[in-house]
């Protein structure tokens, strides 16, 4: 569109879009991440809002971020510290400024920096000043005062003409990438394909903001930010929640099973049940219902039927779940439980971040409770853990437990769209013909999986049931039969390690350090441990995903590091289990708990300290 | 049509654990009785229970059986008719199971209309845990977790399963197998949740308790079998019956005042209106007859099967056909 | 009187984070209006709440609150007036809060008839979550999850009351802040547990729901205030009401087939047979308007109250006085 | 009453009493363990039954069973073999053989073992025969025959005289043990107050049968166990469940409030339930909720209204309280919630012992959400622990997990009564006129316990609640203060162990082996460790009560043995648990997981296997 000058070619770039609740920042970043990605950029984002609907306006509180880091290089973390920063009100500077890297870029609506938001959000008077940003780039643009002149002749009510600045914020930040605006006009003509007006609207202010920006040239450097070097195929930006609901949906095409879901809402899980209520396409049934116990059992119900059962909540939810999936348990019937972990303990910090539901899937239930549990990492792996999840479960006649987070759930990143034939089949035990009479715990010697028979098969009537029970199902307190199945059970699950994949360990594979890391924290792990490795130490990571049973070559791994890290969002949960587990070994530990992801300057920085402690 | 069952295709080889004299026996006679009548393959019936004496039931029989946990049967019925609508789906629940632990289930498998036939062993106490009271317990009951008597108001279950938008109802006592066989039937043909409240003794820890219109010598009098379509009779003798006066109902004498059977109440179980459903569910000796036979049964577009219509409506049009469509429908891009 | 207080008295120094616009704050100033006029120390006044939009409440009254768990407010409140009958106990609740996961406890707290006061902000949506259907949406709403239309009944709040042996029954809207505050005031003074239903607009997920009935202009032909021992009479002229049509409820219009007042049906709400008000709890634009004030007080006695009583009964001729007469009780022994 | 030869005097002597369900087994055990224990024996119980309530008659699974460990000595557990079986019918014979001492004395009622009751049994037709048991002291009485003459013309109905049998076999043992009948016969008459009819049948039994056994004079040898050397005072039976209602009475009395308990009715915790609802008497209120979520709801108002708030349950009913318990952490209320633990998982077997609940009490919830855990280990100390759990939730302000079992439940001992001035005040931290305005989270300094505002307090209204917050109550999502107070949560039960006692090692300071036990399983173990001592082992136990915290010394004891071996009755929990916290130590394990006790030689053969090993 235009020639610019002084354009900085940069690796990566972290930009922050950050106002009230009611401004519209979810949208703006999501557009803007949505074209880095058309355009090639690797990336990922991470959406930060409170947990009141409308909080006040204007306050800190009431704070709405979306972060979006892109780069010519692999990106794995939304990034700690933000070059660009949005802010549509004064709450915004305050809730980010320690945020920005220092000298970075500051856009601010000054017409929004009225004496009334500036006291709000506990300012005195200039909020850049007090925060001693004035050496930083500050672009104070008087977006709302631009917006109203762009729009006045065009018939809108004044409110709908301030909804626009978030567009025209974000024509500025366009301007500033060197992006295109197609991609963004083409969504609001088809947002608003019977309100055309509202889609010329958003247009115009996204326009009038990417010439502004063109005009006071102000916003230099601008940055250049090559596309990413990854490998050939299609792609699509996709957040976790989908991911999950997605992996589900495949794995039901791939054992030739219809899905039902049964769930009740809960921040931040509710994503997949949305999704999949809108997979009535694909034939799926959801089922919404009155709250998380009868969310599990209608599910429980239809895998007795002979679906794929997936139930799905957060922390709160899962301790409702709990008796029924010791029953699932007894039963041996398959069915995914998917916990999107929030801050804790109780209602916590619901739209928060955290790691602390890990000993709760591990134990949390009456009796010897042995269930596979599983954790997803990244925004787009979710889909493939969702879809082994599914496998174990259906495979191996067990429930199985699906540890996701909040900051996975709605993060997004690029994803190279998988063919469905590249993935493999599914095959359930249903029990055939030649099983008549059919014995409901009978077992295949290999997986310990009973088989499936499905209500509607002519002569496989049986009863299952929560009580001990003998091979026949028929009810049993006999001593030793009780303790030969609470082995069988355990032993079913620990066989299902014959079928997961090894730990892979990213770097050398000896050395000074392991970074030892499960699910969700992957990628500022990953990040800082590559820093780390940049930098010459001799440090490695290796990140789990499947946590019972864990991978074979544990202890082969960790016996071949000084010193062994167990980071986590939680006070070392997974590290006391991994004492359980492999006592032998001594472990470190890093932990925060504060509802957000670790940084990567946490990680490097402990990191460091220990190799000298070496 | 001939039956191609008799009731003992139904028995299962497990030994039945009930106590003797339990009411538990009799409803598992009427229940494979009605099965045999329902012309439907033995591999589509399902029973799911809870946890009580009662919810042994699926033990006992030869069909597909969940004994699960303690007052969840509404929801796992619910997902396993929702599931397959094409089962015939039997939930067996107590008093507690279905009104104490499992109330929220109970009252939303009813409000949304799930075909699944709920069969409630009312006995009036928790009998696997010897003896506590229940939500039905009669106020003042000394049990063992109200050795002074209860202070409790109980629960109606047509009261409740009404207020629940409930669409079937019907009660019964265990003792008699006609009357509750014939129950059974209609319940299962019923497209919708439907409620058989069945009056049961328990013989150990709550003995007699609907002996005084149970009882052989004077449940004729104490009793109304209500049939859809006939006037409210009931006595001995045919000799009674139910007026409206005003706004209430009100026993009468045939013969009396010279009332004949044409000035009593025709029983409507269809009317969608519940109001004198309701006063009938509600109606307690010794002012009233106690109300037996289906109460209430009003069709209405099941749960299972408008989900089942809404996937096909949609599937008619979608432009995604398989998870191949889904991944790459939206934006996405190429990289080469 | 001489009122101790002003609603100021009850705002605590929280800042008040519902959307703009939302009902909940109407809500809010009715209810410290209503506290006013109670009589009741300050110290008195506990407001337990579950989760959701509205459970956010107890954080805006200066008063004792406890905001607890998704659906438990009805057993918390429950513990709370059980253990200190003195105590006014106040449950702030959703549609989703009540009636999805607290079900079971609504019901259960209803049937107990404990002395609570339950408002139930009744916005057809969960709000907190974001917009999803709840066991109060109308069939066929389009949500987050049901993005092709719900297919399930709603309940109708009285009809569930009343089903559960609800004494108080009454229905507001969150605009009426006279109505709401007199409301507020009746339920405070009956002795049980009172349900209000608040028709609340949730402006972001289910804007204007209640508009057909609510909005100024039509609101005084489409809803009806009833008052006990006043006749049913509705309209903007007053020019219409209702009369008992065989057993249904019938809309006439005074003056025309020369009906007057006096042929118009007078509410009684303290009927303990809930018929009528049963009809009323249920009626629905446009057939009927709809039924706001108190629908149903009937007195009885509470539970928390009975439990008191049969406490200090038993206390009087007991002969275990103390721990040590307990622990001496029975058989002992002495070893020397 | 009569003289006697071949009295055989015992130090202890173990007696079981079995038969149908409906056959009274569990009144004749109890009346037989009163009689003992007034004579001023030792002893202890355990009733074990089936179930359903009334299984079906002369089979295995429906037998009931009643034993009774009685001694001069000290007695701590209800003992592995009998000595005496009385049988009161073949399935009962079935059930105990391999229970039954070499050489032991059976008593059967020969009338009830006709043809079809020896086939239901599962026998051919000779069950002494056919379980080789020709050679023990075998009693066949012909107590059915008998019991009708002696009420021939006693007017009362065939069911009712048959009833009486038990009575008649208990006036048989009575004689064995040469036992005064004066308190049975007490007993009948107050039960019988309104039925003397009755109260004289029973009578009539029970003399007729003492004197049948005189007469044939085969019951020979009888045993004489003197009373045990057992401390001066006042002595009572107790059973776990009466013990732990009685625990929190008292507790209650010592803080000046009044009890609450909300519960819903579960076996084997019912009985908790039952007893405090019959204590109306002492100002209980018993409300018997809808479910578990309501019963731990109900009664965490009630704590919130200022009373001692309990709630019990076993298992499954744990797994529906854990959203609950997990709202008392973050409110930090002070309740009990006690576990009768009993076999799983899910419903698992439900009238059966096990131990394998403690992860689920440790780790069952969402978030980082500590609880103090305590576990009683007799059914008399149950009181002790029940008044120490609710001590420290009132002191603390915090929820405790109580830990027992079906074991301790439904098991008897003579208890030494205490005194109520003998036990320590209990001073709840109320808040005081000068902490106006009151701040909800504000903590003392030591215990950093927070203190008690009870609604009607004039001043002190505040709110508080399940999310995250400030020490003033305000909900907040500050990532730092978030960190706080998980770690101020955390601290504050670590600092429970300031007011702990000590773990006492049970035999020498140091040794080979450490025996390791936690809760019900400690009268097996101090038995079995006993022996091994006499037998010349350096060996020694520790058993735990408190579980979280864990007392202060246990590094101090655990590095003087050679080896630590861990038992308890589930498949490693409590070993599992101590590798957590104390990793250096390594763990041997003993584990059951059977729904019975331990037996003396499962842990006597073990370890003297191990000390072989060494
Ligand atoms: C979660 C849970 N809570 C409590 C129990 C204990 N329990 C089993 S059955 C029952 C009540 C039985 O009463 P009801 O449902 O009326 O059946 P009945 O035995 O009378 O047929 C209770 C409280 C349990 N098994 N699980
Ligand atoms: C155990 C549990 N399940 C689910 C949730 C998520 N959740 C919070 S509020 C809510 C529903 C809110 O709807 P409603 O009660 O109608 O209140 P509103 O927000 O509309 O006022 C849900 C599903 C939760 N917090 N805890
Ligand atoms: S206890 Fe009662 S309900 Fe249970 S089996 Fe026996 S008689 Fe039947
Ligand atoms: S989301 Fe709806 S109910 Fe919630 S505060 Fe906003 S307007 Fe009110
Ligand atoms: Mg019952
Ligand atoms: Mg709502």
């Amino acid at each position: 569109m235009s020639k610019k000058s002084g354009v900085i070619e940069r690796e990566e770039v972290v930009i922050r879009f950050s106002g009230d609740s009611g401004d519209g920042m979810q949208l703006t970043g999501t557009l803007f991440s949505d074209t880095a990605a058309l355009f090639g950029n690797d990336l990922s984002t991470f959406p930060d809002y409170p947990a009141e609907i409308r909080a006040p306006q204007g306050t800190v509180g009431g704070v709405s971020g979306f972060q979006v880091h892109l780069g010519h290089s692999e990106i794995n973390t939304p990034g700690d510290y933000s070059d660009v920063l949005v802010a549509m009100n004064p709450a915004a500077i305050k809730a980010n400024a320690k945020w920005i890297k220092t000298g970075g870029t500051i856009i601010y609506d000054e017409g929004n920096f009225t004496e009334k938001n500036i006291e709000k959000a506990g300012y005195e008077k200039d909020p850049i000043k007090e925060e001693k940003l004035d050496s930083y780039n500050i672009i104070a643009a008087p977006i709302s005062s631009m917006v109203k002149e762009a729009l006045k002749d065009f018939g809108l009510d004044p409110k709908s003409v301030l909804r626009t600045k978030n567009m025209f914020a974000l024509g500025m930040v366009y301007w500033l990438f060197d992006r295109k605006l197609d991609y963004t006009e083409d969504y609001f003509e088809k947002k608003f394909k019977n309100k055309p007006g509202m889609a010329e609207a958003n247009k115009i202010a996204l326009r009038a903001g990417y010439y502004y920006a063109e005009t006071i040239e102000a916003l230099s450097p601008t940055y250049k930010i090559l596309p990413a070097q990854i490998a050939k195929g299609t792609y699509r930006n996709i957040c976790g929640n989908t991911a999950t609901a997605w992996g589900f949906v495949a794995a039901a095409e791939k054992a030739g099973l219809k899905i039902f879901i049964g769930s009740y809402p809960i921040t931040p899980a509710t994503g997949i049940l949305e999704e999949l209520a809108a997979r009535k396409d694909l034939g799926v049934i959801s089922f919404q219902a009155e709250d998380e116990i009868a969310g599990i059992c209608t599910s429980l119900g239809a895998s007795f039927a002979g679906k794929l059962a997936i139930t799905s909540t957060s922390g709160p939810g899962m301790a409702l779940k709990s008796e029924a999936i010791g029953l699932a348990v007894m039963a041996e019937l398959p069915i995914v439980i998917v916990n999107v972990q929030r801050g804790g303990p109780s209602t916590g910090l619901p739209t928060k971040t955290e790691q602390a539901d890990l000993m709760q899937a591990l134990f949390g239930r009456n009796g010897e409770c042995p269930a596979v549990v599983i954790a997803s990492s990244t925004p787009s792996d979710c889909f493939h853990f969702a879809f082994e999840a599914a496998r174990i479960a259906l495979e191996h006649m067990t429930p199985v437990l699906l540890l996701s987070d909040s900051y996975l759930a709605n993060g997004t990143e690029p994803w190279r769209i998988p063919k469905m034939k590249d993935l493999p089949k599914i095959n359930p035990p249903f029990a055939d013909r030649n099983e008549i009479p059919f014995l409901p715990y009978k077992r295949d010697n290999e997986r310990l999986a009973r088989s499936w028979a499905v209500p509607g098969t002519p002569g496989m009537e049986h009863r299952i049931g929560g009580l001990e029970k003998t091979e026949k199902g028929t009810v049993s307190y006999v001593p030793e039969n009780h303790e030969l199945m609470v082995k069988l059970r355990a032993e079913k699950i620990e066989r299902v390690v014959n079928e997961i994949p090894d730990l892979v360990v990213q770097g050398v594979d000896s050395g000074d350090i392991l970074v030892v890391g499960w699910g969700g924290s992957y990628g500022y792990l990953i990040t800082a441990v590559r820093e780390l490795q940049a930098a010459g130490h001799k440090i490695s990571l290796v990140n789990f995903n499947y946590i019972y049973p864990l991978p074979k070559n544990v202890k082969d791994v960790f016996r071949r590091f000084n010193k062994i890290v167990v980071c986590e969002l939680n006070l070392g949960q997974f590290a006391d289990y991994l004492r359980i587990k492999h006592q032998e070994f001594t472990y470190e530990q890093i932990n925060k708990v504060q509802g957000i992801p670790f940084t990567i300057n946490d990680i490097k920085d402990k990191c460091i300290k220990m190799l000298g402690d070496e | 049509m001939v039956n191609k069952y008799t009731p003992k295709d139904f028995k299962s080889d497990q030994e039945v654990r009930w106590c003797p004299g339990c009411g538990d026996h009799a409803v598992l006679n009427s229940v494979q009785k009605a099965l045999v009548e329902l012309g439907i393959p033995k591999e589509q019936f399902t029973f799911i229970s809870g946890i009580g004496c009662s919810s042994r039931f699926p033990y006992y029989m030869d069909t597909y059986g969940f004994h699960s946990i303690h007052g969840r049967a509404s929801a796992i019925a619910s997902g396993v008719k929702t599931a397959n609508p094409e089962l015939s789906v039997w939930q067996i629940t107590g008093d507690g199971d279905a009104l104490a632990i499992g109330g929220n289930h109970f009252i939303h498998a009813i409000r949304r209309n799930i075909d699944i036939n709920i069969i409630l062993f009312n006995n009036e106490i928790y009998g696997l845990t010897k003896g506590q009271y229940s939500p039905t317990s009669t106020k003042g009951l000394v049990t063992k977790t109200s050795p002074f008597g209860t202070v409790e108001e109980p629960f109606s279950v047509g009261e409740l399963v009404i207020g629940a938008k409930g669409k079937f109802f019907a009660r019964t006592i265990d003792t008699n197998l006609a009357l509750s066989t014939q129950i059974y039937i209609e319940a299962a043909k019923h497209k919708g949740t439907s409620v058989i409240e069945v009056l049961q003794n328990c013989v150990i820890f709550n003995d007699g308790i609907h002996d005084t219109i149970a009882d052989k010598e004077v449940r004729d009098d104490r009793t109304l079998i209500l049939k859809h379509g006939q006037p409210m009779i009931f006595g001995k003798g045919n000799d009674k019956g139910l007026i409206l006066d005003g706004l209430k109902l009100k026993v009468v004498k045939l013969g009396e005042n010279s009332i004949t059977e044409k000035n009593l109440l025709v029983h409507d179980a269809l009317e969608a209106n519940p109001g004198i459903q309701y006063m009938l569910a509600n109606m307690k000796y010794p002012e009233y007859p106690v109300a037996l036979g289906v109460i209430r049964s009003v069709p209405g577009p099941t749960y299972e099967r408008s989900v089942e219509e809404q996937i096909s409506e949609i599937q008619k049009t979608a432009k995604i056909k398989c998870m191949d469509d889904l991944l790459m429908s939206g934006s996405v891009w190429e990289v080469e």
